[in-house]
C-alpha cells in the first residue's frame, strides 16, 4: 500500500489513536499500555501484515521517553512508525519478543542505554556496556566527566 | 557485556570465542556452550568496540557527524555516509545534482565490490584455504586505488557531504573503473574455480546454518543474509534512492537459506554491481557535483528516516531534530546487529567448525554491531 | 665411483684401524647424533623456506626476498627470533607435562630418522622391520600432542588435542594398509629389501592400479597424520586459534613447528622409498643403456628428488584446499579410505600371489 | 660388567622407576604418562634383546593404542588435573594383599623356572616366519588364539557401534 491509503486505513482501524503523516511514513502514537494490543492487530491483520520490525529505539524527551517502532510488511512493502509514550520515572513497557525475535537484542540495547524495563523479556541484561555500569548513557541527563567529550 | 564463565551448571563446557579470535574479525566475544564439538547455545557478548557514536553525534553538527559514521561499518563507509547525507538532504529539502547522484552510486557499488571481495577472501581463509585472500586483494587493490585518487582515502572515504560529493571525480576515474571491470570479469571465473567449485568448500557450507524465510523476517535480517533465505529486501529496489531509480539491475535471491546460498548471493551480487557500474560509467552527466547549501545546516523540527542498502544489508538512519544545528537524537539501525541476533538460532546443533562458516557468511563487521 | 657409501666405509675402516671396537662405536654414535641434529636444523630451514616460497608462488606474491639473496636467510632470522623470544608459561599449566610435550614430539621425529635410507648404503640403522618401526614410533607423537593439549589448561588446546588424537589414530590405519600393500609385494619389512625389489622399476609403475590407489591413500593419510591442511584440524587457527600449541611460545613452539616439518620429510621419504624406489634410479626393465645412464645420477639426488617431489605435493595441498570439518574428516577415513584400502590390500595380495605385477 | 649389561640395568632401572612414579603420582594424567614411559622402556628392552618385531608391536599396541585410550578416558573425566584423594584405608589393605599375592605368585614361578642360556638361542624375527606361525594350524601354530582374539575385537567393535548408534537415536527423538 502507498502511504496515503495506508494512513487512511490505519485511521479507520484505530479511530481512537492519533495517526498522522510523518516525513516518510504514517506515524501512530499510543500509550505504553496499549502496545501489545496494537501490535497484535497490526501484525495479525491481513490488510496490514506488519511482520517486520526493522528498527526499535527510544528517544529521551526529558519529560518522558518515546519508544519508536519502525514496522514494515514484507508482503505489501509498506512501512509505518509506531510511537509509545513511556513514563520517565518508572520506565516500563511490554516486550515485543514474542512477536519479533529481533526485538530481543534491540530491547536489550535500549535497556542498556536508556534503562527502559521491558516486561516479559526473556533475557534482559546489559548488552554493550559492562554489567556493573552505573547509569544509562543515552539519557539526556547522563553525565560522565571522564569518558564524555563535550564539543 | 558479561563476565567470563567456565562451565554451565549442567557441566557443559563454555568456550569463549573471542574477544580476540581469528575468525570473529574484530573484537566480538561469543560464549558458546559446547558438548564435545557440538554447539548447544551461543550468547554474543558485544560492546568491546562500542564508542557510543549515537551519543557523540548528538553534539556534532550536521556536517560533522557524517564522518563518524564511516567508522561504523568501515567496509561500507561510503554507504553509511550516503545514508546520513540522504537523511540530512531530506530534512533540508535539497536537490542533489544528478552528477553527484551518479558518482555516489558508482562509488557505492565499488565499495560493495571491495567489501564483498574482502569477505570472500576472509571466508575462504576462515575455512582454511589461505590463498583466495590474495586473489581477492589483487582486484580489491584496484578499487582502493580508484578510491584513493578520487576520494583521498582508501577505506574511510568521507567523500559525501550533504548536497553532493566533496570533490569532482579524478580525470582518470572512468578509465580506471573500466580497466577494473575488464580485470574483474576475466577473474571472476577464477574465484569460482578456487572456492565455489571446491568439494570441501561445498561440504562445509551446504546445509549449514539454515535460516528459513520466516526466521529471517522475525530476526530482522537484511542484506545478502536474508536474500539467501529468499527474502526480498534490497532497499535499492524497494525504496530506490539516488541514481538507482533509473538503472536496470536484478535483486539476487537464493532460497536454500544455508551458508552456501548466502555465499552465492554475494558472489552473484558482485557481478550485478559490475553491471550497475557498467551502465553508469559512460553516462556520468556533466554539471555541478555539489548543490549550494548554507554554511550552517539546520534541520527543521521533525523526524527523518532513511533506509538504504549497504554491503551487509539495510542501514537505517533515524534523525530526530528539534530545529537546532545538531541532531536531538540519532539512531543507526545497523545490518550486522540484527544479523548477529540470528546467529544463535542458526548455529545450534552444529559443530565448532561450522561456526566459522556461518559467521563468515553472515559477514559481520564488529564496529558496525557495536557502533 | 664417487659416492657417500664409499666415503663412509673408508672412514669406518680408518677409525677401526686406529681404535678398538667399542670406541669406534661410541665415536660413530656421537657423529651420527651430530649429523642427525644438523640434518634436522638444515631440513627445518630448507622446508620452512620452501613452504614460504611455494605459498608465495601459489598466492601470486613474492615471498621472502629481503634477507639475503632471494630471502634464503629469512628462516634463519626467524629461528633467531624464536630462540631469543621469551618462552613464557601460562599460570595454571601442569608444568612438567607442559615442558615435556614439545620434546616428546621432537624426539619421536628424531627416532624416525633412523631407518631412512638416504642413499645407496647410507642408513643410520638397517633395522629388520624398517617400515613397521616407522609406523610404530610415529604413533608416539600423538602422545606429545595430547600432552601439550592437556597440560596447557586451555580449552582450545584440549579440543585441538582431542581432534588430533582422533585424527592420527584413525588415519594410521589406512596409512598402514597402504604400506602393507607394498609389503605384500616385496615380502619384507626391511627398507633396503624394499628398495632392492624396485631395481627393475618402481612399485608405483609395476604394481598396476592398486599400487596407484595405495599411493593416493598413503598421501592422504600421511597428510592427515602430520596435521597438514586440509587436515590441520588440530591447529585450525580460524576455529581453535592455534589448537594444541596455542599456549606455546618461543623455542617450545619452534620445536612443534620443526617437528611438523621433519615429520613431513619422514613420511615423504618413506613414501618415496615404498612407491618410488627410494634412492634407486629410474630403471626400465631391460633397457640396459638407459638404466646405465640413469645410474650416473648419484643415489642421494634420486632420494632427495623424489622426497621433495612428494613434499611439494603436500605443500600444494595445503595452499589450495579449505579445511575439513571434524566429522567429515572421520567420515572420510572410516567410510571411504579404510574400506577402499582394505579392498585394495586384498587385490594387491591376489596380484602378489598370482605374480601379475611386472 | 660389559656395556650390554650396563645398558640392561639402565633400562631395567628406568622401567622400575617410571613404574613406581606411575603408581605413586596423585595426578591421573601424569600417571598415564609415567605408564607410557614405563611401556616405552619395556619396548627398549625388547630392542636390547634384538626382538625388533616384538618391540614395535609393544609400541603400537601399548603406546599407540592403550595409552592413547587411557588418555582419552582421562580427558572425558572431569577435574582430571586435580590431585586425586588419598585412598581409603579399607581399600589399601585388600589392594596390598592382592599385589603381594601376585608378587609371590610371579616370584614363585620365576624362581622355579629353568632358564636356558639366552645367548644360545638365535632369534630370527623374519616376518615370513611370524606370519606362517600366526596362521598355522599345525603344531606350534597360533591360528586358534589369533582367531579368538579377532572375535573378541570384532565383538568390541560391534559394541562400540551399538553404543554410538544408541546416542544418535536419543538425539533424534
Amino acid at each position: 500500500m502507498e502511504n496515503e491509503p495506508l494512513l487512511n486505513s490505519l485511521q479507520t482501524g484505530f479511530p481512537e489513536t492519533a495517526t498522522v503523516m510523518g516525513s516518510d511514513w504514517p506515524e501512530m502514537s499510543i500509550e505504553s499500555t496499549q502496545l501489545l494490543e496494537v501490535i497484535a492487530k497490526l501484525k495479525g491483520s491481513d490488510d496490514w501484515d506488519f511482520n517486520y520490525l526493522f528498527c526499535e529505539t527510544c528517544v529521551d524527551w526529558k519529560t518522558h521517553f518515546t519508544m519508536v517502532y519502525h514496522l514494515s510488511s514484507t508482503q505489501y512493502r509498506h512501512s509505518m512508525v509506531l510511537k509509545a509514550k513511556v513514563d520517565r520515572e518508572i520506565p516500563q513497557i511490554e516486550s515485543l519478543v514474542k512477536f519479533y525475535k529481533t526485538a530481543e537484542m534491540l530491547e536489550r540495547e535500549v535497556y542498556d542505554l536508556f534503562g527502559v524495563q521491558f516486561l516479559n523479556h526473556p533475557d534482559l541484561r546489559r548488552l554493550l556496556l559492562t554489567e556493573d555500569w552505573v547509569g544509562y548513557p543515552l539519557r539526556k541527563d547522563y553525565y560522565d566527566p571522564i569518558n564524555m567529550i563535550k564539543l | 557485556m558479561r563476565n567470563v564463565v567456565e562451565t554451565t551448571p549442567e557441566g557443559n563446557m563454555v568456550l569463549n570465542v573471542g574477544p580476540q579470535h581469528p575468525s570473529t574479525h574484530g573484537v566480538l566475544h561469543l560464549f558458546i556452550t559446547v558438548n564435545g564439538e557440538t554447539i548447544l547455545n551461543l550468547d554474543p557478548n558485544i560492546g568491546y568496540i562500542h564508542r557510543s557514536i549515537e551519543k557523540m553525534c548528538e553534539s556534532l553538527s550536521y556536517r560533522q557527524f557524517i564522518y563518524s559514521t564511516s567508522r561504523m561499518d568501515y567496509l561500507s563507509a561510503h554507504m553509511n555516509n550516503h545514508g546520513c547525507a540522504l537523511t540530512v538532504e531530506k530534512g533540508l529539502q535539497v536537490e542533489v545534482p544528478v552528477r553527484a547522484e551518479v558518482i555516489r552510486v558508482i562509488i557505492s557499488e565499488l565499495t560493495r565490490l571491495a567489501s564483498h571481495q574482502l569477505w570472500w577472501g576472509s571466508l575462504a581463509m576462515d575455512l582454511g584455504a589461505l590463498s583466495p585472500f590474495f586473489y581477492a586483494f589483487r582486484e580489491r587493490e584496484m578499487i582502493t586505488d580508484i578510491m584513493e585518487e578520487t576520494c583521498g582515502a582508501r577505506l574511510t572515504m568521507n567523500y559525501i557531504v550533504p548536497g553532493g560529493v566533496m570533490a569532482d571525480i579524478h580525470p582518470d576515474f572512468q578509465r580506471k573503473v573500466k580497466e577494473f571491470i575488464v580485470q574483474f570479469k576475466s577473474k571472476i571465473g577464477e574465484y569460482h574455480e578456487l572456492v565455489t567449485n571446491n568439494v570441501i568448500f561445498q561440504n562445509r557450507t551446504k546445509g549449514i546454518g539454515i535460516l528459513s524465510k520466516e526466521d529471517a523476517i522475525s530476526y530482522g535480517c537484511t542484506g545478502p543474509t536474508a536474500r539467501g533465505s529468499g527474502l526480498s529486501c534490497d532497499m535499492r529496489k524497494i525504496y530506490p534512492y539516488s541514481a538507482y531509480k533509473n538503472i536496470q539491475f536484478n535483486e539476487i535471491l537464493e532460497t536454500e537459506g544455508d551458508s552456501f546460498a548466502r555465499y552465492m548471493v554475494r558472489m552473484r551480487e558482485m557481478e550485478e554491481s559490475v553491471n550497475i557500474i557498467e551502465q553508469l560509467i559512460d553516462n556520468i552527466p556533466e554539471g555541478e557535483f555539489l548543490a549550494k547549501t548554507k554554511a550552517v545546516l539546520k534541520l527543521p523540527k521533525g523526524e527523518f528516516y532513511t533506509r538504504l542498502e549497504t554491503a551487509r544489508g539495510e542501514l537505517g538512519v533515524y534523525i530526530v531534530s528539534e530545529g537546532g544545528t545538531t541532531p536531538y537524537r540519532i539512531k543507526f539501525r545497523s545490518p550486522g546487529f540484527s544479523n548477529l541476533s540470528a546467529l544463535n538460532h542458526m548455529i545450534k546443533g552444529h559443530k565448532i567448525g561450522d561456526l566459522v562458516s556461518v559467521m563468515g557468511t553472515l559477514d559481520l563487521v564488529i564496529p558496525d554491531i557495536d557502533r | 665411483m664417487f659416492s657417500i657409501e664409499n666415503i663412509l666405509n673408508s672412514f669406518h675402516k680408518w677409525l677401526g684401524s686406529m681404535l678398538n671396537q667399542t670406541n669406534v662405536m661410541l665415536i660413530e654414535m656421537a657423529l651420527i647424533a651430530f649429523f642427525a641434529i644438523t640434518l634436522f636444523a638444515i631440513l627445518g630451514l630448507v622446508l620452512v623456506y620452501l613452504e614460504r616460497k611455494v605459498s608465495a608462488f601459489i598466492q601470486i606474491r613474492k615471498g621472502p626476498n629481503r634477507v639475503g639473496p632471494f630471502g634464503i636467510f629469512q628462516t634463519t632470522a626467524d629461528t633467531l627470533k624464536l630462540i631469543v623470544k621469551e618462552s613464557f608459561m601460562p599460570d595454571k599449566v601442569d608444568k612438567f607435562l607442559y615442558q615435556l610435550a614439545p620434546f616428546i614430539v621432537m624426539i619421536t621425529a628424531m627416532l624416525l630418522l633412523a631407518p631412512i635410507p638416504f642413499a645407496r648404503g647410507v642408513q643410520i640403522w638397517n633395522i629388520n622391520i624398517g617400515v613397521f618401526y616407522v609406523t610404530a614410533v610415529s604413533s608416539l607423537s600423538v602422545i606429545g600432542i595430547l600432552m601439550a593439549g592437556w597440560a596447557s589448561s586451555n580449552k582450545y588446546s584440549l579440543l585441538g588435542a582431542m581432534r588430533s588424537g582422533a585424527q592420527i589414530v584413525s588415519y594410521e590405519l589406512s596409512a598402514g594398509m597402504a604400506i602393507l600393500s607394498i609389503i605384500v609385494l616385496t615380502g619384507s619389512l626391511n627398507l633396503q629389501d624394499i628398495i632392492a625389489s624396485q631395481e627393475n622399476g618402481w612399485w608405483i609403475f609395476k604394481g598396476h592400479i592398486p599400487a596407484l590407489v595405495a599411493f593416493v591413500i598413503y598421501i592422504i593419510a600421511v597428510t592427515a597424520e602430520t596435521n597438514r591442511a586440509p587436515f590441520d584440524l588440530a591447529e585450525a587457527e580460524s576455529e581453535l586459534t592455534g589448537g594444541f600449541h596455542t599456549e606455546y611460545a618461543g623455542m617450545r613452539f619452534a620445536l612443534f613447528f620443526l617437528a611438523e616439518y621433519i615429520n613431513i620429510f619422514i613420511v615423504c621419504a618413506i613414501g618415496a622409498t615404498l612407491f618410488f624406489g627410494g634412492w634407486m634410479p629410474f630403471h626400465i626393465g631391460n633397457w640396459q643403456a638407459f638404466n646405465h645412464v640413469m645410474d650416473f645420477i648419484p643415489s642421494s639426488i634420486w632420494f632427495f628428488g623424489k622426497t621433495f617431489f612428494l613434499i611439494l605435493l603436500i605443500m600444494w595441498f595445503r595452499w589450495t584446499f579449505p579445511r575439513l570439518r571434524v566429522d567429515q574428516l572421520l567420515n572420510l577415513e572410516w567410510k571411504y579410505l579404510l574400506p577402499i584400502s582394505m579392498l585394495n590390500l586384498l587385490v594387491m595380495t591376489l596380484i602378489a600371489i598370482k605374480g601379475w605385477h611386472f | 660388567m660389559n656395556a650390554q649389561e650396563i645398558i640392561f640395568y639402565l633400562i631395567a632401572a628406568y622401567i622400575l622407576g617410571t613404574g613406581i612414579m606411575a603408581v605413586t603420582t596423585h595426578r591421573i594424567f601424569r600417571a598415564a604418562i609415567w605408564l607410557l614411559f614405563s611401556l616405552v622402556g619395556i619396548a627398549s628392552l625388547y630392542f636390547w634383546m634384538d626382538l625388533e618385531f616384538i618391540a614395535a608391536i609393544q609400541i603400537v599396541v601399548y603406546v599407540g593404542g592403550i595409552v592413547v585410550l587411557i588418555i582419552f578416558s582421562v580427558f572425558l573425566t572431569q577435574k582430571a588435573g586435580n590431585e586425586m584423594p588419598v585412598a581409603l584405608k579399607s581399600r589399601t589393605l585388600p589392594a596390598a594383599f592382592a599385589s603381594l599375592f601376585a608378587l609371590a605368585f610371579t616370584a614363585n614361578i620365576l624362581l622355579h623356572h629353568n632358564f636356558g642360556s639366552a645367548s644360545n638361542v638365535m632369534f630370527d624375527p623374519n616376518i615370513d616366519k611370524i606370519g606362517m606361525a600366526m596362521l598355522n594350524t599345525g603344531a606350534g601354530g597360533y591360528i586358534l588364539p589369533f582367531e579368538v582374539v579377532s572375535m573378541l575385537l570384532l565383538a568390541a567393535m560391534i559394541g562400540c557401534i551399538v553404543i554410538a548408534m544408541k546416542i544418535k537415536k536419543e538425539e533424534n527423538q
